[in-house]
């Protein structure tokens, strides 16, 4: 009896019965639905002891203390280090996924040499070969061209180390980096500071070392005058949305009220040698003119006036915005000579003079070749010009730099990513990136000691990778190494016997006296620590010109930056934060740029309704800024809290993620005195 | 779910919610499964037949439906309720009494068309005889003989099968249409013939005197076969009837006259296969 | 006869499949590894002299050490100590070159299970054997059995055969945890024990 | 060629038309089905929905078509339950229309899940005081239901009841009918009342969210009652579009006209609640959240003119002209009636979904916009093509509308 | 498991403080393997357990003001509306902590919580989790990565929890310290506007500031008793929170 197509049917039937009563079915529903948990598309976090190690942050000048949880070595969270001197236990957004900079995947892992509009792999001798035989080269003929080597970030022991190879380079210029913070030979008494007049400065929101200053702001009043709405502005005591430009006339607005009023600090004032051409020049700007310049109610300056030396010791200060670049020089006057006025220079709450780790020998001042701005070169006078840290170059304005370069001319980026200056390179020469170089960091800026940290490696660099210093080296055939320089330095602090230990585990302190040995302070600082010394240097108060001396510049600075231009009616105003300088960030920065609206991005320009109604845009259209320099596209975002006829445009990383504001940049153009933070401009939509 | 799945905690919610849930699971379950076991009953006693002659029946358009009293002008308008088989009416003994004044003349054709009264009629068109020797012969009448005609497969009861009456008697297939013919009357089946026989079936009756009051006889039958011929009119549109009252004649072979669907429709409509 | 066929060849699917199910299906539903290196518990105890917390330890963090690192291995085994391949494999392909012993964690939860060790040996004062076997005597390691479906290990899953009904693996799943833990009055929300 | 699949005297185009017919509902459904794969494989990111619009088209239609398809158990109990003999004449399309949109419905819930394969959970882990798993349950249950109810129809097929077996079954089945119907009955209540209360319970929402009655919102009601409402409506106007398509007639005028009055009825009840319910939100539920009814309706495009086209255009005009015996007796006015109580639930169904989630709740929100994703209408239409398929299957192959033989035949 | 007495954990975030760095947003994505943004993500589309919105005061410049308003799940301690919907009880609030806990391995992804939230706090995974290649070891093995198709939301960084449990635990303790268990964002925050601790003891700075004055909490008529307070000094802030919905922010 063959099997029929029934006795089959009844077959497979008694089959199905059976097969709902073994686990087969049951098994499989719940395997697959546990599958979900760990299917492909879900990636396994590292196993093994978790072990926490400390370094200090180098990615800004603010030096932060840097607790590292990492899982075996691998660093999987960053933390501020409770209490520390100068961080007080905080990090910024950039420096809490600084971890993940290292593993990015643009990373430069091989020296680049450029052809054309891209580059090809190289090896670094043939690099440090292109550099010698031009050194060679300019040696033989004399010629009176430049090596340069443009420092992003002064004052670390590598930056000792560069200075002192320029000395014996030909023409060796030492340049600092147009928007780096500069290490003023004062720090500022923020805690007991009673008054903040900022210029723009971004007070809350990444200026100085940000521990400090928030913890500060309990304390202290800040009258922010500034064109755009910032962080800063916003959480200001006061806010006085200031021209573009005008920032000198106001300066001298304020100390005309200051002066007429009597309400200056004459025991300070009689240590200036000009006082009185200051005041004469005052005198021009009583607040009414103030007013008509700066378009803040006369009025309001008066009262700022007041405020300003009204509570206790007052500081005045001008900090360069990260994108938007420094303030002029001579506002920079305008603006200093408040703080004679408030006689806050060497004194409490004020600016306090501090000393320096102290060097190892052979690199006394003498030995070293001079800080100079890039204003101060001739143009078109660099052969060689060598970056270190050309990421952190992220936002300056290549123009700036451009054109003091010679006609024939090698430019070598040292960096990690082939990001900022480094695309105009000839030679990319691969760098320890964040927590791979063992290297230092200098004080910050406005801490009013001297300070000096570790940045102990926490990774290993990729094989090619190499520090300015190694470079250097093989460039001149030898040179004592980074690390042993460092070594010297610590020594050398340790026999100064000055300052105390501050150790990131647990917080304690240790006199540098009680340390046994210079390898116990090397060991201290390496395993996480700084070395502070409050210790004021012996300083006298000299006879100084407060004007210098451009007194008549100062006066065109003060009448106003910006002249009226009818074919470009608008005033661009770039402007950036700290976090996003570095040319390459973190993806989880897209939380902040595309996830949310916290930040703008580098791909946006901000308007007021009225001007955006004028220029015929609107909120999302796509819209070409147009200068005498340049242009760029970008999309519009409509803000009730732009000045109206401005243009606020963000130098920084887009949504995207990566960091190109060459455009806007280059359309901001360079001024003589080497700024670029204002341009006239016209707006059409795209 | 369950009380033993975690999750689960023994208060009102999960009580009256699951609760709900499995008590209407239960009853669908039960009414299927009950479903099932009978219908699986019913196969197994052979009933398919009744079944599907009750639906059928039950499907039938109402003027199919007629009560034969109704042909027979006793009553005005009535509905078959009992599947034309009379012998379960109630009402059909009241209404033969009725009747029983009634004189009859008989005639053995209708417009010239043969219509033997030598037999009983079913409302299916097939008719019964009874033998000399008891057994009883079955065959399609004048009308359904034309309508099938010739047909192309014949499938007829094995020999010794017992057949109820309004059961499907034989089938035949023509013109890619399969057409059942209903038992006329209860029987087991002796011997099978065919279209060119004159006859399809020969019966034996279940007991000595079969029941026949189900079926039409005489006047009834050729009152009721004059309104099937008018019937016939009214479906098949094409000229293959002819006005019979006007002399006409009717097509000898309804199935090769015709179109195929139309056909098929008409044998439906006629031999009360919805 | 002809009627009872149907049933027979109804009660012949049904058997199939039962015996299918419950017997074929847990041999195929694992794909069976061997572990990288064959290691005995029983010579490191009794030859070594090392106690179990030599090497599974709860660290100060709370954290457990689990199996340890090839460096663990390597304090000792940096030469030759027995005479055995297995061990000679091992210093060449693991210690030698520093690479860490990518062992098959019968025991391992899934990534979103949190189980602190610390919890259930310091606090509640668990033994060891009440969720691993007696490991301590074991001469071999055991292949490692993986889930083809949801890919976890059958120790964590736990053995629905009959074939070994009798000896039969608890398992680590949810429901054996949450057994234990009713048991001894443990309320728990979701995130206490995942993360 | 598949005549003989076709019951006798039913008069069915030819074979070759009927494909032709097919074709282009068959690519509809082909496309639909690989924009469904997309969100299946490559995730929901192939939609337009986002964290604020968490539920988008799918929803919506879903709870529309489950409404129109509610038909399916409100004729039921009138038939089977009430006895309502007349309406035996719609009853099997209804349930194939019933049928049709709770499948698809279902189809298109579990593309709308981020994880298809845990959607069981919800049945081993229930939340019971989750509105949607009571939705879960009762849809679930009841779609069983309707295929129960479906497989007389199929079995009847002249094909299939040559075989004994299911010729008997199919009798069987018809005789427990009333039970299968009243079970529907049973749990339509409910999934239509918890879809409704899917919103109705949303404290976070205040456009949504309404006070309980005993466990469940107000919605809870209102749906149950509109979907009653428009479900006869719906079975009406298919079946004037099937007749429309095929060009017989297929029932009784007055078995439209009584699916007319029907639905006249529940919707003149329906339009009253509502009404009450608007007023007590706006006076009583709105203000102890903390806001004011006139905050919800400031955005444009949505200003109180939906209310206004909700309740009174499409809900009480309806129904009016549905309760007048004269004006139903014309066909244009019936039909005009029945569409728009259908889109007046329709648009009750739009606002309760989208409207309540373009809607921001805090200061710094936004009135959100939402256009779905070609994804997502493609999806959909594969349901719509879907339900046009099984229907027009069902209409040639099985006896949808028992009167049509005997309407030929006069 | 967590402390024997039954705590209830929230935060009052001081919005006179807060810069709106982001530093929380970053802290948090990093804590719990939040992972970058898809290139085609969106505000809406993005996952961040921690958002930081902008509130404009609504005046024109120079009048024109903006408070920060950093947003997680704001825990829910009454009618929590995110439980109640949930059909799978993949979401609930733990006794010991007052923490609503969302179990992404139970979630279906149906997203009903999502309606539900008025706080908009919860997050639908569209895509797989990615990180660039190479950058899953920076993952924190305290937290599991989730998969598409499920909802996330902040659970107080209940991964730092275990770890103060944990280490409670090795020392024989079942009361973890207060100051072993801080989450991220509070403890990133630079401008220390972030207070955190347990409301249900009376002594903690939180919880005293948050019956401070100046101090509220989000949709406070819907009785969501939720367990994240704010505070402000400034008028205009209270009006504008007070004044209700939809005023369209100035960008942030």
């Amino acid at each position: 009896m063959g099997l029929g197509r029934r006795d089959l049917l009844k077959l497979v039937g008694g089959g199905a019965a059976g097969f709902f009563l073994t686990p087969v079915p049951w098994r499989l529903i719940d395997g697959v639905a546990i599958r979900t948990e760990s299917w492909p598309g879900v990636p396994d976090p590292p196993r093994g002891e978790v072990r926490t190690r400390y370094t200090t942050c180098t990615l800004c000048p603010a030096a932060c203390g840097v607790r590292a949880r990492c899982v075996v070595d691998q660093p999987v969270s960053l933390a501020g280090v409770a209490s520390h001197p100068a961080s007080a236990g905080v990090l910024c957004p950039a420096g809490l996924c600084g971890h993940h900079l290292p593993l990015l995947p643009n990373r430069l892992r091989q020296a680049l040499a450029r052809k054309g509009d891209n580059f090809q792999p190289v090896g670094i001798d043939a690099v440090a070969g292109a550099v010698a035989t031009a050194l060679a080269d300019m040696r033989q003929n004399g010629s009176a061209e430049r090596v340069a080597v443009l420092d992003a970030r002064p004052g670390r022991t590598a930056s000792l180390m560069y200075r002192r190879w320029l000395r014996a380079a030909p023409n060796g210029t030492y340049l600092l980096a147009p928007s780096a913070e500069a290490t003023a030979p004062m720090g500022i008494d923020i805690a007991r500071t009673g008054t903040v007049l900022s210029f723009g400065a971004p007070v809350l929101d990444g200026w100085g070392t940000p521990g400090r200053v928030l913890e500060a702001r309990k304390t202290f009043r800040l009258i922010q005058v500034e064109t755009r709405q910032s962080r800063t502005a916003l959480l200001a005591d006061g806010w006085l949305p200031i021209r573009p430009g005008t920032e000198a006339a106001l300066a001298l607005g304020i100390a005309n009220v200051l002066i007429e009023e009597k309400l200056y600090d004459a025991a300070a004032a009689r240590n200036a040698s000009d006082f009185a051409a200051y005041a004469a020049l005052a005198a021009q700007f009583p607040p009414q003119r103030a007013a008509q310049l700066t378009g803040i109610p006369a009025q309001t300056i008066i009262a700022a006036a007041h405020d300003f030396v009204g509570h206790g010791p007052a500081i005045a200060i001008a900090a360069s915005d990260p994108g938007g670049g420094p303030l002029g020089e001579d506002e920079q006057i305008a603006i200093a000579a408040l703080n004679v006025l408030s006689g806050s220079i060497g004194r409490e709450g004020g600016f306090l003079p501090r000393g320096e780790a102290s060097r190892p020998a052979g690199f006394e001042e003498a030995a070293l070749a001079p800080e100079q701005g890039i204003a101060e070169v001739p143009d078109a006078s660099i052969r060689v010009l060598i970056i270190d840290d050309a990421r952190a170059a992220g936002t300056w304005c290549w123009s700036a730099i451009e054109r003091k370069l010679a006609a024939t001319h090698i430019v070598v980026a040292m960096t990690e990513f082939l990001e900022g200056a480094a695309q105009h390179a000839d030679f990319a020469v691969p760098a320890p990136a964040y927590l791979e170089a063992g290297e230092d960091a200098p004080a910050p800026p406005d801490v009013p000691a001297a300070m000096f940290s570790l940045a102990g490696a926490l990774l290993k660099p990729p094989p090619e990778a190499v520090d300015g210093a190694a470079f250097l080296n093989q460039v001149a055939g030898g040179g004592p190494a980074l690390a042993d320089v460092l070594k010297q330095r610590v020594a050398a602090i340790h026999a100064s016997r000055r300052g105390e230990v501050f150790h990131y585990a647990d917080a304690s302190r240790t006199a540098v006296r009680d340390v046994k040995s210079a390898a116990d302070l090397w060991k201290a600082l390496e395993e996480g620590g700084c070395w502070i010394d409050h210790q004021p240097t012996p300083h006298e108060k000299p006879l100084f010109a407060i004007l210098g001396d451009a007194p008549d510049r100062v006066l065109e600075a003060a009448s106003g930056r910006l002249p009226a231009d009818a074919q470009f009616p608008l005033a661009l105003v770039p402007y950036g934060w700290r976090g996003a300088a570095g040319g390459a960030i973190s993806p989880i920065m897209t939380k902040l740029y595309q996830e949310s609206d916290l930040r703008p991005g580098g791909d946006t320009i901000e308007l007021h309704p009225d001007t955006a109604r004028k220029y015929g845009v609107a909120d999302g259209h796509v819209a070409i800024v147009q200068t005498r320099c340049g242009s760029c596209q970008r999309r519009v975002r409509v803000d009730e809290s732009v000045m109206p006829g401005v243009i606020q445009a963000e130098v920084g990383p887009s949504a995207s993620g990566n960091c190109r504001p060459e455009a806007l940049l280059n359309a901001c153009g360079v001024a003589g005195d080497g700024t670029w933070r204002l341009a006239r401009a016209s707006l059409r939509r795209a | 779910m369950f009380p033993w799945v975690n999750g689960f905690k023994w208060d009102a919610g999960h009580v009256i919610f699951l609760g709900a849930f499995y008590t209407v699971v239960m009853i669908v379950l039960a009414t299927v499964v009950r479903a099932l076991v009978r219908s699986r009953h019913h196969v197994r006693v052979e009933k398919v037949e009744a079944f599907r002659w009750k639906q059928d029946f039950h499907d039938l358009p109402a003027r199919d439906r007629r009560c034969r009293h109704e042909l027979n002008g006793e009553v005005d308008s009535r509905l078959c309720e009992n599947g034309f088989d009379c012998r379960s009416c109630a009402k059909h003994p009241e209404f033969v009494q009725a009747a029983a004044a009634r004189a009859d003349l008989p005639k053995g054709e209708l417009f010239g068309f043969p219509m033997p009264l030598d037999r009983l009629y079913h409302r299916g068109h097939t008719w019964v005889r009874k033998e000399k020797d008891g057994t009883l012969s079955v065959g399609l009448d004048e009308l359904g003989a034309r309508l099938i005609g010739k047909p192309e497969r014949l499938d007829l009861p094995e020999l010794g099968q017992h057949l109820n009456a309004n059961a499907t008697a034989w089938s035949a297939a023509r013109n890619g249409a399969t057409i059942r013919v209903l038992a006329p009357i209860e029987g087991t089946v002796l011997a099978t013939g065919g279209p060119d026989q004159g006859w399809y079936l020969k019966l034996r009756p279940d007991g000595p005197q079969p029941d026949t009051r189900h079926l039409l006889r005489d006047g009834e039958a050729v009152r009721w076969m004059s309104r099937e011929l008018d019937r016939l009119q009214l479906l098949a549109t094409h000229g293959a009837c002819p006005a019979l009252a006007d002399g006409g004649a009717l097509v000898e072979d309804l199935g090769a006259a015709l179109p195929k669907n139309e056909w098929a429709a008409v044998c439906g409509e006629m031999l009360l296969e919805p | 006869m002809k009627n009872y066929r149907g049933s027979i060849l109804f009660v012949a699917g049904f058997a199939i499949a039962l015996s299918a199910g419950w017997l074929a299906f847990p041999r195929a539903e694992y794909e069976r590894q061997n572990q990288p290196i064959q290691f005995s518990h029983k010579v490191h105890r009794d030859k070594g002299g090392m106690k179990c917390e030599d090497c599974h330890a709860i660290r100060d963090d709370g954290t457990f050490s689990g199996i340890p690192a090839v460096d663990k291995c390597a304090g000792c085994h940096a030469a030759p100590m027995g005479t055995t391949d297995e061990e000679k494999r091992m210093i060449k392909r693991y210690i030698e070159p520093n690479r860490e012993i990518p062992w098959l964690v019968y025991a391992r939860q899934p990534e979103n299970v949190r189980f602190s060790h610390a919890f259930h040996v310091k606090l509640a004062k668990l033994a060891c054997e009440r969720c691993h076997q007696a490991h301590g005597d074991s001469n071999s390691l055991p292949a490692f059995e993986r889930d083809r479906v949801s890919g976890y290990s059958r120790d964590i899953l736990g053995d629905p055969s009959l074939a070994n009904a009798a000896n039969r693996h608890p398992g680590m799943q949810m429901d054996d945890c949450i057994r234990c833990h009713q048991q001894r009055g443990v309320q728990d929300s979701c995130l206490a024990c995942h993360k | 060629m598949d005549r003989s699949y076709i019951a006798r005297g039913l008069e069915r185009c030819t074979t070759r038309r009927f494909l032709m017919w097919l074709l282009p509902w068959t690519l509809l459904l082909a496309f639909g089905l690989y924009a469904a794969g997309l969100c299946l494989f490559k995730g929901l990111n192939q939609t337009n929905m986002d964290n604020r619009f968490a539920f988008g088209l799918w929803i919506f239609l879903d709870l529309t078509v489950i409404a129109l398809g509610a038909g399916a158990f409100f004729t039921g109990f009138l038939v089977y339950i009430l006895r309502m003999h007349e309406l035996k004449a719609v009853i099997n399309s209804a349930v194939v229309i019933g049928l049709v949109c709770y499948s698809g419905a279902v189809t298109v819930l579990m593309v709308d899940v981020g994880q298809p394969l845990r959607a069981w959970f919800t049945f081993w882990h229930p939340n019971v005081h989750s509105m949607l798993t009571e939705v879960t349950f009762c849809i679930t249950c009841y779609l069983t239901v309707l295929a129960i109810e479906y497989l007389p129809l199929l079995l009847k097929n002249r094909r299939l009841r040559q075989v004994p077996s299911f010729l008997v079954f199919e009798f069987e089945l018809h005789r427990v009918m009333y039970v299968l119907a009243g079970v529907g009955t049973f749990l339509s209540f409910f999934h239509q009342g918890s879809l409704g209360g899917l919103y109705g319970v949303l404290r976070g929402r205040p456009f949504a969210f309404r006070e309980a009655l005993g466990v469940w919102p107000s919605t809870f009601f209102l749906f149950v009652l509109s979907a009653a409402a428009v479900g006869p409506s719906f079975v009406l106007l298919t079946t004037w579009l099937v007749e429309k398509i095929t060009g017989h007639q297929l029932v009784e005028r007055t078995v439209m006209q009584k699916l007319g009055r029907l639905s006249g009825v529940l919707l003149i009840v329906y339009v009253l609640l509502k009404t009450i319910d608007t007023l007590v939100w706006m006076n009583r539920t709105v203000p102890g959240e903390g806001f004011s009814p006139q905050q919800f309706y400031g955005f444009e495009p949505f200003g109180v003119w939906i209310l206004f086209a909700e309740i009174v255009v499409f809900g009480l005009l309806p129904a009016v002209v549905l309760l007048d015996a004269r004006r139903r007796a014309s066909q244009a006015w019936l039909l005009t009636a029945a569409g728009f109580a259908c889109f007046g639930v329709a648009l009750n169904r739009f606002v309760m979904t989208i409207q309540t989630l373009a809607l921001p709740t805090l200061p710094f929100d936004r009135f959100l916009s939402y256009w779905p994703s070609w994804q997502e209408v493609g999806t959909f239409l594969a349901v719509v093509a879907y339900g046009v398929l099984v229907y027009s299957l069902s209409y040639r192959y099985l006896i949808l509308f028992p009167q049509e033989r005997d309407l030929k035949a006069r | 498991m967590a402390a024997n007495k039954s705590a209830r954990y929230g935060m009052v975030i001081d919005l006179d403080r807060c810069t709106g760095c982001g530093a929380c947003m970053v802290a948090c994505a990093i804590e719990n393997n939040v992972p970058p943004a898809n290139a085609k993500a969106t505000e809406r589309t993005g996952i961040t357990w921690m958002r930081v919105h902008r509130l404009g005061n609504g005046r024109p410049f120079p009048d024109s003001r903006a408070v920060f308003f950093p947003i997680l799940c704001q825990q829910c301690g009454h009618h929590t509306p995110c439980v109640a919907v949930c059909p799978q009880n993949a979401v609930e609030v733990d006794a010991a902590t007052g923490i609503v806990d969302q179990m992404p391995q139970r979630c279906l992804g149906c997203r009903y919580c999502m309606a539900a939230c008025p706080y908009h706090a919860r997050y639908f995974n569209w895509w797989d989790p990615a990180w660039p290649a190479g950058m899953e070891k920076t993952l924190n093995p305290d937290v599991a990565p989730r998969m598409r198709g499920v909802v996330e939301k902040c659970n107080l960084c209940h991964g730092r929890l275990h770890r103060a449990e944990s280490k409670a635990a090795a020392e024989g303790r079942r009361d973890i310290a207060a100051n072993d268990y801080v989450p991220a964002c509070v403890e990133a925050c630079p401008a220390k506007a972030i207070t955190f601790g347990d409301l249900a003891d009376d002594q903690t700075e939180v919880a005293q500031l948050a019956r401070s004055e100046g101090a509220f909490r989000l949709l406070e008529k819907l009785g969501t008793e939720s367990k994240v307070y704010y505070r402000s000094e400034r008028p205009w802030v209270h009006q504008a929170v007070k004044s209700g919905i939809g005023k369209e922010p100035q960008r942030g």
